[in-house]
């Protein structure tokens, strides 16, 4: 049983068409990104799975279970957890309670001090800043919070939006490398990449997505030696 | 889309009214027979906003006078009918009503304004179409002074009822007043007149003001506790004036309250409760008779209560008054006419004939320019707390004065 | 009528000879009713309607042109002085329309929620009220007191210069409370301007002391009006007369008279705002409506621009003061209500913000609502209450139907219910304006591209 | 115990009074300092003036003794303008929109509490209550006031602002809530007439709440000015204070606060974290109607009277106090009540003396809003607001 199944997706935004039959799998354990140029639709793929944005056609599900009749605030109760583009920090809020909004979801607080310790075992820097205002925080910082906190949700599937946007390239090795350890660590992750190379490294499988539609898949490894992918998303000659 | 909308909506427009004008003719031939025999009398108040309470009630004192003294005409074969129109307290609304009101030939007396800011632009418009007015509550001098001889009233002026106040005062030995009004000009009217009076008798006047609050009444209070005057004069209506009393009652002051007609209505006292009664007492002048002179203000304030359902506001007996001279004015001059409908020119004639007509809250003369001559004028002192006693109030002095010419 | 269609026959009424035929047969009609039942509040609504027809209806501009004034110069006077009760719904139309299209440059076009709009109003009503009366010989007095019989400050025909003294003290305002406040977000400024009405119709109603400029809430009055031209009801008289059936009085002919000055205010309002709206300052007001942001990175003096919108609407309303002024003789704080701030924008709400024909018709809807349907109504009420009407199926003598429940009192519940939804269903207002379209409509290409 | 006592953050609960206690006193002192300086400049000047002339005093003895009861006054309109100020902050808040109905969610609250009072009062109930009694009837009718409003709030925004929430201008819904505002004044107006007969209410007299509790007495002149204030004045303030803090626990101490304000900063985001935003706008509305249904019964209590365009003035104070102290701010909004009130009445009450009478009580409105314009050209963020750049 696939940990996320998504058949024939259809989007649209008015009357454009931005997804149009997008089909993927994610296995249990599994880290797959999704790369492609700005306006592929891979934002659009995330929004779509933890229920921001509206399907008209298709089927998302998660371990079977059909999506479709969910609102993005019950998904969260299922499990999918959602770092967005842009990180989403609540700037007027604390870096703790920031942390507690992630947790939202979970019925009672007794794993909260835990789970807290848990985050700030793998962003240390967190635990420094605990008592500030995310507002004040860096971007690394920022993304790192955004990561910790939907941590607090206890996600069974971690959707990524962009981590690296923005980021300079030793921030962007720490978060990927902690990526992969949050995944070692059992929990499913999908990663939307800009930064291909990056996130092909990383990567068990990945799908190209192409004006909305899947242009090819594969391992990661594989993906990154193939030379149409080399050409158009590694900068290669 | 709109436009095509449009389109489509003026032809169903078109198509529709062409058959209703050919249905048309069919009504209209009827009508004229009966219609020959109708005569409307309008009124003119605030039916809505924060004035319909006292305008609502000029309406219904009028309907409820139609109801009862309508039969003399409903006797010589009129049908008479009221046509109630909402001034909303607002100049432009009352002078397109009073346009509505005069292009329609089958009325023959308005009974209207409540807002004098309303009578004295609406009633421009009755003059050049000489139809009658009677107003049951427009104090201001302005309404009579410019001399028109259709323009009537049935309430003291201003100019005179502060004048009765201040006069009562003096001879109570009262030595400083402080004077607060509401900011309308029927208060400020009263509290100028209150003013000069006052003045002119040697009374000491420790502030004038004027305020349009109606419930914070704390910023005032404090200069007039520091003045300390032996009487505070309210020019306005009682909602705020009970308001002001018993606030000033819980601050200590122990004075005397006097206030205008504006004050006449039990829920005065429900609002003020002892503090109307306690220290030197509250005393209201009036230019309509209590009970116990007119025996008609009893019956009408049972009538009133079981016809709406509720206690009568101020100027809702002047509403039936003004109705009354209406009907009867109509009355004689239908009777001048050979009982056909009588002409608008006449029936205004008929109400400055009227000698000595008795209605419930006094008797009416009008002088030349419309005013009542010699209108009876009451000072009466709050006895009672309980709102059911506020009929039966004592009068403190009666005083019949012609009004300034 | 099973297979209507009704793309079909809008099409076919505006094609060929139809629409004149339709547009003529509706004035025709509805001027033929009116004159044969003055007092008929439906025919006069088929006559008035047919400004709708001739806006519509595809005819050729020229034809346009001459039948909009006949209808506006000739039928309308006529009609009116035959029943003067027309002649003031349509002189407070032609006011309330020309209210409106000045608060439309401000909400419509710039996009400024102004909810004291009326002070402006106030400002020129009280500058031709103070210098058109005696009121400066009463300076002295107090409200009430002052001796009658006093001689007028100024000439009668000085009306006409203090139109123009009006537009400059109201555009000055303007400025004046623009300046600090046009800073602040377009909710704050709401505020603002809903305080500043309350300043100024409290200012009128105290200025009565320690001088009294405005004789408080008794009101200013009488205030004079501009001279008439006797040959102007002589002429009247003997070429409309046999159509009015009575002679006109001079009474009668000074609303004509205020009706043409109103007419011509709004034609040179809709001329200033069609010139400003397609020149640099409309843009910009575009721009700062649309997103106020990217009209400062764009290089648009934010603040000036408001302002020129600001001036503007309020000059507009600094002239129709003038002329509520002259047309009323009396002028008092009750005409300038937070209500008759709210009901002018409502009326710009209804028929469409920024777009001309629709704040007109917003204009005439309400006024009209107002003045005939809501009181015709209240009427037809009483006078089924006064009979021994029954209501058929469930058996209800209208006798006992409560009173409370009279139309006309519900005025405020009605303007609450359009705004609400108006706002929910049609935001854009009956006659959306034509840009908003155009915007739209280069937005989706732009995406597809 | 001890958990109980761990789960409570004390620290929330006394911030606010803290709070309340400095701003209450340094408006006090400020204000005062300012007007006795004027007095004493102008002392030789206004002498002369009826009151003053009448008791021998000076100007600036007139002002001192007045001041203990101006301050006192000014206190207590300004916890009512802060209570009603709360509702709109709270509104403000989250969804960056005035909600000019809440005036009239107000008004509504008042009406239930009084029609209530006025039931029991019918019923010959009231006038035979010992105190205690009474007071317990008071609440009861605050809390149906309260629930009255605060459902009332919850309809509205469901039919009138959320079908707008994803609108083009900010100008939709502010207009859709005027129109809300006119509605429910006229749909008060009718039920009220349709009812009772009339729409003008009083609240019935019973218990002690118009005894007056006396400090002690000033002399003017050869005069005694007496102090103090009403028990009905000293529930208005205590209750006031107790909404405040209540509002200041559930925001800052709670979960569900911290939901809310996770809402008003970003609502997708708020969403991902598994927030139900509709549930929570709609919560926010609840809480903003509770507090207006309370101030609205608080108001009857306190001055007696009551009308459905009841709300309007009281409402615009109320939103000026809380644009004044910051919207959006919750601490704003009662500075903002607290500097409003007092300079109302102060305004009101040393206007007359201090322009010799040419400019009285009357313009203590004008005073208000001259101030507001005032601070917003200076600080438009408000005295306590930050200054957050607009979110995109």
């Amino acid at each position: 049983m696939a940990m996320l199944e998504v058949t024939n997706l259809h989007t649209y935004y008015g009357n454009i068409h931005a997804l149009k039959g997008i089909s993927l799998t994610i296995e249990q354990g599994e880290i797959v990104t999704l790369i492609g140029a700005n306006g592929a639709g891979k934002t659009t793929t995330l929004r779509a799975i933890c229920g921001l944005v509206k399907t008209q056609g298709g089927t998302i599900q998660l371990e079977s279970e059909d999506l479709n009749p969910y609102k993005a605030h019950q998904i969260v109760y299922k499990g999918v957890s959602m770092v967005p583009e842009g990180r989403g920090v609540f700037a007027r809020l604390s870096v703790s309670e920031n942390l507690d909004l992630g947790a939202y979801s979970l019925p009672d607080r007794k794993t909260r001090d835990a789970d807290l310790e848990k985050v700030f075992t793998i962003f240390p820097r967190l635990k420094e800043r605990e008592k500030q205002i995310a507002g004040t925080l860096s971007g690394g910082e920022q993304q790192m919070l955004a990561i910790g906190r939907a941590l607090m949700a206890h996600p069974r599937l971690l959707l990524l939006d962009e981590p690296s946007m923005g980021l300079s390239p030793i921030l962007v090795e720490s978060i990927f490398s902690t990526v992969k350890d949050i995944n070692r660590q059992g929990t499913t992750i999908l990663l939307v990449e800009q930064n291909a190379q990056m996130a092909l490294t990383i990567a068990d499988r990945a799908y190209v997505l192409e004006s909305g539609i899947i242009a090819m898949q594969g391992k990661g490894s594989e993906l990154l030696e193939d030379p149409r992918v080399i050409k158009a998303y590694l900068g290669g000659q | 889309m709109s436009k095509r909308l449009f389109a489509v909506a003026s032809l169903l427009i078109v198509a529709s009214m062409l058959l209703a004008a050919c249905g048309a003719p069919a009504a209209a031939t009827q009508a004229p027979a009966a219609a020959d025999k109708v005569i409307k009398i309008a009124t003119q108040s605030p039916l809505s906003g924060d004035m319909s309470a006292v305008g609502v009630d000029i309406k219904r004192g009028a309907e409820l006078a139609l109801n009862q003294l309508g039969a003399p005409l409903a006797g010589m074969g009129f049908k008479v009918e009221l046509a109630p129109f909402d001034d909303q307290g607002n100049p432009d609304t009352g002078v397109a009503n009073a346009k509505q009101i005069v292009s329609d030939p089958a009325i023959l007396c308005v009974v209207g304004h409540y807002n004098s800011g309303v009578q004295i632009p609406s009633s421009e418009v009755y003059h050049t179409s000489g139809l009658a007015n009677v107003s049951p509550a427009n104090t201001n001098p302005k309404v009579t002074t410019r001399g028109y001889p259709e323009i009537n009233r049935i309430v003291g002026r201003d100019d005179v009822q502060g004048v009765v106040g201040a006069d009562f005062a003096a001879e109570k030995g009262v030595k400083s007043v402080f004077v607060v009004h509401d900011k309308t000009a029927y208060g400020q009217g009263i509290a100028e007149f209150f003013k000069k009076e006052s003045e002119a008798k040697g009374m000491q006047v420790l502030g004038f003001e004027g305020t349009e609050e109606k419930a914070n009444f704390d910023a005032l209070l404090s200069p007039i506790m520091a003045a300390n005057p032996d009487l505070v004069y309210f020019g306005g209506m009682y909602g705020q004036a009970a308001v002001l009393f018993k606030q000033a009652r819980a601050k200590g002051f122990q004075g005397m309250f006097m206030s205008d007609d504006g004050f006449d209505s039990s829920d005065a006292a429900k609002i003020g409760g002892q503090s109307l009664i306690d220290g030197a007492g509250t005393y209201y002048s009036t230019v309509s008779g209590p009970a116990t002179l007119y025996p008609g203000t009893a019956k009408f304030i049972t009538d009133f209560k079981a016809a709406y359902n509720s206690d009568p506001q101020p100027f809702a007996a002047q509403g039936y008054d003004s109705m009354a001279i209406c009907l009867k004015a109509i009355e004689d001059a239908a009777k001048a006419n050979n009982n056909a409908v009588p002409t608008r020119e006449s029936v205004a004639k008929a109400i400055r004939a009227l000698k000595d007509f008795v209605g419930i809250t006094g008797t009416f003369t009008f002088n030349s320019i419309g005013d009542p001559t010699s209108a009876k004028y009451f000072v009466i002192k709050v006895d009672s707390a309980d709102p059911t006693a506020w009929s039966k109030n004592s009068i403190a002095e009666t005083l019949d004065i012609a009004p300034p010419q | 009528m099973a297979n209507f269609d009704l793309n079909k026959l809008t099409q076919k009424i505006q094609q060929g000879v139809w629409p004149i035929i339709i547009t003529l047969a509706h004035l025709i009609l509805g001027v033929t009713l009116v004159y044969l039942n003055p007092r008929s509040n439906l025919a006069f609504l088929l006559m008035i309607s047919s400004f709708l027809s001739l806006y519509a209806l595809k005819t050729p501009v020229l034809f346009k042109l001459v039948t909009g004034a006949l209808l506006a110069l000739v039928i309308i006077p006529v009609i009116g002085v035959r029943n003067i009760f027309y002649l003031e719904v349509i002189f407070q139309i032609s006011v309330f329309s020309a209210l409106a299209l000045g608060l439309n440059i401000v909400v419509g076009f710039a996009g400024l929620l102004d909810l004291g709009y009326v002070a402006f109003y106030a400002v020129g009503a009280y500058l031709w009220a103070f210098f058109g009366s005696q009121q400066y010989y009463v300076l002295h007095f107090a409200p009430g007191t002052q001796p009658s019989n006093l001689p007028f400050l100024l000439p009668s025909d000085m009306f006409y210069l203090f139109i123009f003294l009006a537009i400059i003290a109201a555009a000055l305002t303007g400025i004046l409370l623009g300046t600090p406040v046009l800073r602040l977000r377009g909710d704050y400024l709401a505020i603002v301007t809903l305080g500043f009405g309350e300043v100024i119709r409290v200012l009128a109603n105290n200025l009565d002391k320690p001088l009294n400029f405005t004789n408080g809430p008794q009101g200013i009055t009488p205030i004079q009006k501009p001279p008439m031209p006797p040959a102007f009801v002589d002429i009247f008289n003997s070429v409309f007369g046999r159509f009015v059936g009575h002679t006109a009085s001079v009474a009668d002919m000074y609303n004509v008279m205020f009706y043409i000055y109103a007419l011509v205010v709004i034609i040179i309002i809709i001329v200033v705002t069609r010139r400003l709206n397609d020149s640099k300052i409309g843009r910009a007001w575009t721009a700062i409506r649309e997103d106020e942001t990217a009209a400062i990175a764009m290089g648009i003096p934010l603040v000036k621009m408001k302002l020129a919108a600001f001036a503007t609407g309020a000059s507009f309303a600094g002239v129709m003061g003038v002329l509520l002024a002259g047309s009323r003789t009396f002028v008092s704080p009750e005409s300038f209500s937070f209500m008759q701030s709210i009901g002018v924008l409502t009326m710009v709400i209804l028929g469409g913000s920024g777009s001309i024909p629709g704040v007109i018709l917003g204009a005439a809807t309400v006024t009209i609502l107002n003045l005939q349907i809501l009181q015709g109504l209240s009427l037809y009420l009483s006078q089924l209450r006064q009979s021994d009407a029954v209501i058929p199926i469930i058996n209800f003598a209208w006798k006992n139907l409560s009173n409370q429940l009279d139309p006309a009192k519900y005025q405020r519940l009605l303007f609450g219910l359009i705004l609400i939804l108006m706002m929910i269903f049609r935001p854009e207002g009956l006659i959306p304006a034509k840009r908003q379209k155009r915007e739209l409509a280069s937005d989706k290409v732009e995406v597809k591209g | 115990m001890k958990r109980l006592f761990s789960s409570i953050n004390i620290r929330e609960l006394l911030r606010p009074i803290g709070q309340l206690a400095i701003f209450s006193l340094g408006s006090a002192v400020i204000l005062s300092a300012i007007v006795l300086l004027l007095a004493l400049i102008m002392d030789k000047t206004a002498v002369g003036l009826g009151v003053l002339a009448r008791f021998h005093v000076s100007l600036f003895t007139y002002t001192l003794v007045n001041l203990p009861q101006v301050l006192i006054d000014g206190l207590t309109i300004g916890f009512v303008y802060a209570a009603i100020a709360l509702g709109y902050t709270m509104v403000y808040g989250v969804l960056e929109f005035i909600n000019f109905a809440h005036s009239e969610i107000f008004a509504v609250g008042a009406f239930v509490g009084v029609e209530i009072l006025i039931f029991l009062d019918g019923l010959g109930i009231l006038s035979a209550v010992p105190n205690w009694a009474a007071f317990l009837i008071l609440i009861g009718a605050i809390l149906a006031g309260m629930l009255a409003s605060g459902l009332l709030a919850v309809a509205v925004e469901r039919v009138a602002y959320r079908p707008l929430r994803g609108a083009s201008s900010r100008l939709v819904p502010l207009i859709s809530a005027i129109g809300v505002s006119f509605f429910l004044q006229d749909a008060i107006r009718m039920t009220e007439s349709l009812t009772t007969g009339q729409f003008n209410r009083i609240f019935p007299t019973f218990g002690n709440f118009d005894d007056r509790l006396k400090f002690g007495e000033l002399p003017m002149g050869a005069n005694m000015i007496t102090l103090g204030v009403s028990i009905k004045s000293i529930i208005v303030i205590i209750a006031a204070v107790l909404m405040l803090v209540g509002l200041n626990y559930l925001v800052n101490a709670t979960k569900i606060g911290k939901a809310i304000r996770a809402v008003a900063q970003d609502r997708t985001t708020a969403n991902l974290m598994g927030i139900n935003v509709n549930y929570i706008i709609s919560f926010t509305f609840l809480v903003g109607g509770l507090l207006g249904g309370a101030a609205g019964v608080l108001y009857a209590l306190k001055f007696t009277r009551i009308d459905p365009f009841v709300g309007f003035f009281p409402g615009l104070k109320a939103f000026t106090a809380a644009v004044l102290g910051g919207i959006g701010n919750i601490t704003g909004a009662l500075l903002g009540g607290i500097v409003l009130g007092m300079l109302e009445t102060f305004a009101g009450s040393y206007l007359g003396v201090f322009t010799i009478g040419a400019a009285g009580t009357e313009y203590k409105d004008i005073f208000a809003f001259g101030i507001l314009i005032l601070v917003l050209i200076f600080r438009p963020q408000g005295l306590m607001g930050e200054n957050v750049s607009q979110k995109a």
